[in-house]
């Protein structure tokens, strides 16, 4: 019946590059989005745009050189890298951590933890729109950056722990510090709450955003807080406790639809949580040495090893194999959080507005730096 | 003077808009001159007297329907000339011509009726208790022409739910 | 120049009522088409305005609005006919809407 | 002829004059309100607490270099930024400042019906911005704000409506007049018209929580996106006046313009040494205020969300305040 020729007319389907230039994609996230008028109806999740090899590269590496490679992964969390290599490279060697020192990872690690949920939060919230909750949870943020940098004098990459123990025993006083700063936070958390929780516009763009069931989620591979939020029990700090978190006393968020809402409050959580478990390890921190009995030369007999640990984002284990000839590791791997947890975005995105496509990049909390490595 | 020199700058305007509206090869460059088009004729609303029309003529026109045909010209999205196939029945030069003779016809009726009626005939005034434009106008709406008034906005709400199930995606 | 009388915007309202017609029967493009009907509604508003106002009458005026009730109305359910079409021929070629169903 | 053409012209050239300035120190307003409510200190640096910024930054923005993409339609790329300033400054001509003579250019007898057609001229800037653009987030982004602009713009015109019917009037001094006679603001009577304009207007001026045409974190800065330089400004520019213009509107329609407190109290004659137009540039300084105050705060609304709250909540109150209006308007 048409004599025309068909292709003189765009399609009704849209494709939009978001990233890896834009500015809700933290980092160099690349989202191709195939658009129907606003709704999305297919995604290509594209990463790589920070590949450094750092997996590669430590197979050149000396066993402590690796240590400053880690920070590099989740640069937001770099405590948190540094604790899972050591820890790692402990159980391989099988060399016992001094008691202090432990105590003082667990401290250093949940400040890193208060600290990436944050900067998560006030990215998060800054996706849909508001603002303010960004300048304060940096606010926040900067204290602990504060503290780190009087341990350990850099206020990014820390470089913080050593194979054995750590570095540097504490300050004179950071401990008091370290408590005032937790009084400081647990009052500021009502602060981001009032502004965020019982909020209309918040929950409208939140509630029933993104939801996954909990088979989903196992399927995916999801881990940390995303899993926790699709009712999920799975932490590591409880199912294979680490550092010292075995004498703790702390409970484990879930939620309940497995929506943004709830991974919100999830984090939110958290951060009390945290504060609890800053708080008994400052009573009950142990006197003595910080380093451990650990060789000169580090030369790992011939094995492997996998060991993981609860990041901010997730499950963080690592996988090192040794020959035990070379100085350094024959074979390391990652499992990054952040990656495994960013299989999850597509389904979560489809079916879903662009004005959600930010919120739900903002949800699973990625860190692009840990996905390319 | 002044009214003189008005008229033919808001005459030659509108016109020459409206060329420009028929001609524009960029559909949206046609809508463009046709807002314009609307403009210039409430200008000359106001110089008629009729401010109350010419604030509608931009509220409505202007503000509303062109909108809608940006928005739809936006939605169709134009990629190639639109015009491409040509019906081969069509003939335009006979179209031009009726057009032509259209404005012969419209022109002989003028001249016939401006040499009969040259006085202008005193009109009978029509009590409205009201003054002032907007007042008179809302005063004959109300009470002569309600009728009328109430039948418009039933044809507007027709209009309204017909659109919505004509645009509507799935049926 | 003489004084502006009505048959001046008579004139005008021709001119610009026969622009319409030319479009409306050389254009293929619908959208196009449609804006020549609004320009003739408008030749005809100019009419009837420049009469209300010579006749010192305001039924004139009247009329206008019932005019741009129209032309609301025929805009909202044109433009939806040519969406509907749209998205079936793929085309706003007027040339081409020769169906009366599909 | 000086009455009727030099006079009206030297107040349209102080009018928009002082319009520009203004938007400028509006700027710098929301910069250090938002400023004071994050806990910073907001622009310090350019004169004392950084007031000259308010005259820097629109230097800056001239002196930027102005960028037309190569696939873009220049004239219509030129064009947008003009249709969306002129609209909001041609507006300040039926405001009235104060209640003298001086403080308006002119009076017409459909004043209030003007601004709304001419603000309904605006929305043309940002969709033909979005069209010139040729790129992919503004075409998005002009979508939005077309169909946000045109639905909005019925809920606040169908307000407007209950509030005409209670003045009587269009003009907008007789508003402000009808005001003075009731003897109380418009604000006691008409409340929920008073909000409904005030969301409306949020609305209308893409202002958060409903900035979605031009979310940055979502369509990289909306309609505006390829623009910079001196056409960039003027879309900043329309954006700040038209917040004056929703604030200016919102104090005739419910807030008496001019007036004091109770116009007609006498008890309270003693405020009335303070002249007409403070007691106006007070109340436009509160509801400016309040703009950015409520940016500071509140997460941005989706854009179906957005839709939603004007087709089916605000438009039916409306209707519903106009038909209370009305009933109670024949009773008494």
């Amino acid at each position: 019946m048409t004599t025309a020729p068909s292709p003189m007319f765009d399609t009704d389907e849209l494709v939009i590059n978001m990233g890896p230039q834009h500015p809700s994609t933290h980092g160099v996230l690349r989202l191709v989005l195939k658009l129907d008028g606003e709704k999305v109806k297919d995604v290509d999740v594209v990463m790589g745009y920070v590949h450094r090899g750092i997996e590669k590269l430590s197979e050149n590496r000396d066993w402590t050189q690796i240590i400053l490679l880690t920070d590099r992964m989740d640069y937001v969390a770099a405590a948190t890298n540094n604790l899972g290599y050591c820890e790692t490279v402990e159980k391989l060697m099988e060399i016992e951590v001094p008691r202090r020192a432990r105590y003082i990872r667990t401290i250093l690690a949940e400040l890193q933890r208060i600290a990436s949920h944050c900067l998560w939060l006030g990215t998060h919230a800054m996706d849909i729109g508001a603002m303010t909750v960004f300048l304060y949870a940096f606010r926040e943020r900067e204290l602990i950056l504060d503290l780190f940098e009087e341990y350990c004098g850099a206020r990014l990459t820390y470089n913080s722990m050593r194979v054995g123990g750590l570095p540097l025993d504490i300050p004179t006083g950071w401990d008091e510090k370290v408590r005032a700063f937790c009084d400081v936070m647990e009052a500021k958390v009502p602060e981001y709450e009032e502004l965020l929780t019982n909020n209309r516009i918040w929950l409208e763009r939140t509630r029933g955003i993104g939801v996954i069931s909990a088979e989903d989620a196992i399927g995916l591979g999801l881990c940390g807080p995303p899993l926790r939020g699709s009712a999920v029990y799975r932490d590591v700090r409880k199912d294979e406790p680490y550092a010292a978190y075995d004498e703790f006393d702390f409970e484990v968020p879930l939620g309940t639809r497995g929506d943004t809402y709830d991974r919100y409050l999830i984090r939110l959580e958290e951060f009390r949580q945290s504060i609890r478990i800053i708080r008994q390890a400052l009573d009950g921190l142990p006197e003595g040495p910080v380093m451990g009995k650990v060789p000169r030369l580090l030369k790992p007999k011939a094995g492997e090893t996998y060991h993981a640990i609860e990041s901010p984002k997730g499950e963080l284990g690592y996988f090192i194999v040794s020959d035990g000839r070379a100085t350094n590791p024959y074979r390391f791997r990652v499992r990054p959080p952040s990656f495994c947890n960013l299989q999850g975005l597509r389904p979560l995105v489809i079916g879903h507005l662009v004005a959600d496509v930010v919120a739900l990049i903002g949800t699973i909390d990625v860190v692009l730096g840990e996905v390319d490595r | 003077m002044a009214e003189t020199i008005g008229f033919y700058t808001l005459s030659v305007l509108i016109l020459g808009l409206a060329v420009l509206v028929v001609t524009a090869k960029n559909t949206v460059h046609s809508i463009l001159f046709l807002v314009m088009n609307f403009l210039c004729v409430a200008v000359l609303y106001v110089v008629l007297q009729a401010e109350f029309l010419a604030v509608i003529q931009v509220l409505v026109y202007a503000g509303g329907i062109v909108v809608l045909y940006l928005i739809v010209v936006m939605l169709v999205n134009l990629k190639g000339e639109a015009e491409a196939h040509q019906d081969p029945r069509r003939l335009s030069v006979i179209g031009l011509a009726l057009a032509g003779a259209v404005l012969l016809e419209l022109a002989g009726i003028l001249v016939y009726s401006s040499g009969s009626d040259a006085a202008v005939p005193s009109s009978e005034a029509v009590a409205s208790p009201v003054q002032g434009n907007v007042e008179e106008l809302g005063w004959l709406l109300y009470t002569d022409y309600l009728i009328p008034f109430e039948v418009a906005s039933v044809l507007l709400l027709v209009a309204m739910i017909g659109a919505i199930l004509l645009a509507r995606r799935e049926v | 120049m003489m004084e502006i009388t009505t048959v001046h915007y008579t004139v005008l309202s021709a001119a610009l009522f026969s622009i319409g017609v030319i479009g409306v029967l050389v254009r293929r493009n619908i959208i196009i088409i449609f804006m020549a009907i609004e320009l003739m509604l408008n030749a005809v508003n100019i009419n009837l305005v420049a009469h209300a106002h010579r006749l010192e009458n305001l039924v004139g005026e009247v009329f206008v609005v019932f005019v741009i009730a129209v032309a609301a109305a025929e805009a909202a359910v044109g433009l939806g006919i040519i969406l509907a079409f749209f998205r079936n021929k793929e085309t706003v070629n007027i040339d081409e809407m020769n169906v009366m169903r599909w | 002829m000086i009455d009727t053409i030099v006079i009206p012209l030297l107040k349209i050239a102080v009018l928009v004059n002082g319009v520009l300035v203004a938007v400028t120190f509006t700027v710098l307003m929301e910069r250090k309100v938002i400023a004071w409510a994050q806990s910073r200190l907001g622009p310090m640096r350019v004169g004392p607490y950084g007031i000259l910024q308010a005259i820097v930054d629109p230097i800056k923005l001239i002196l930027k270099e102005d960028i037309t993409p190569a696939k873009a339609d220049k004239w219509m790329f030129t064009l947008a930024p003009i249709l969306s300033l002129v609209p909001a400054l041609v507006v300040f001509a039926v405001v009235p400042f104060g209640g003298d003579e001086l403080f308006y250019v002119t009076d017409i007898n459909v004043g209030l019906l003007f601004i709304i057609a001419v603000t309904s001229i605006g929305v043309y800037g940002i969709i033909l911005a979005g069209w010139a653009s040729n790129s992919k987030y503004p075409l998005l982004a002009s979508l939005r704000a077309s169909a946000q602009l045109i639905s909005y713009e019925i809920a606040v015109t169908m307000t407007l409506v209950s509030v005409i019917l209670t003045a009587g009037t269009l003009s907008m001094i007789g508003i402000v007049e009808a005001q003075q006679e009731a003897g109380f603001w418009f604000f006691f009577v008409q409340p929920v018209a008073f909000v409904l304009v005030l969301i409306g207007g949020l609305a209308e001026t893409n202002r958060a929580p409903f900035d979605m045409p031009e979310a940055e974190q979502e369509l990289t800065g909306g309609f505006h996106t390829e623009y910079s330089g001196m056409r960039f400004s003027m879309f900043f520019l329309a954006e700040y006046a038209n917040m004056l213009v929703i604030s200016a509107v919102v104090v005739v329609l419910f807030w008496g313009g001019w007036l004091r407190p109770f116009p007609n109290v006498a008890a309270l004659s003693f405020l009335d040494f303070i002249p007409s137009w403070v007691w106006f540039f007070g109340k436009m300084f509160g509801f400016l205020y309040l703009f950015i105050w409520i940016r500071a705060t509140l997460p941005r609304y989706r854009y179906d969300q957005l839709m939603r709250l004007g087709w089916k909540i605000l438009i039916p109150i409306a209707i519903g305040n106009i038909v209370v209006t009305a009933v109670v308007k024949v009773l008494l």
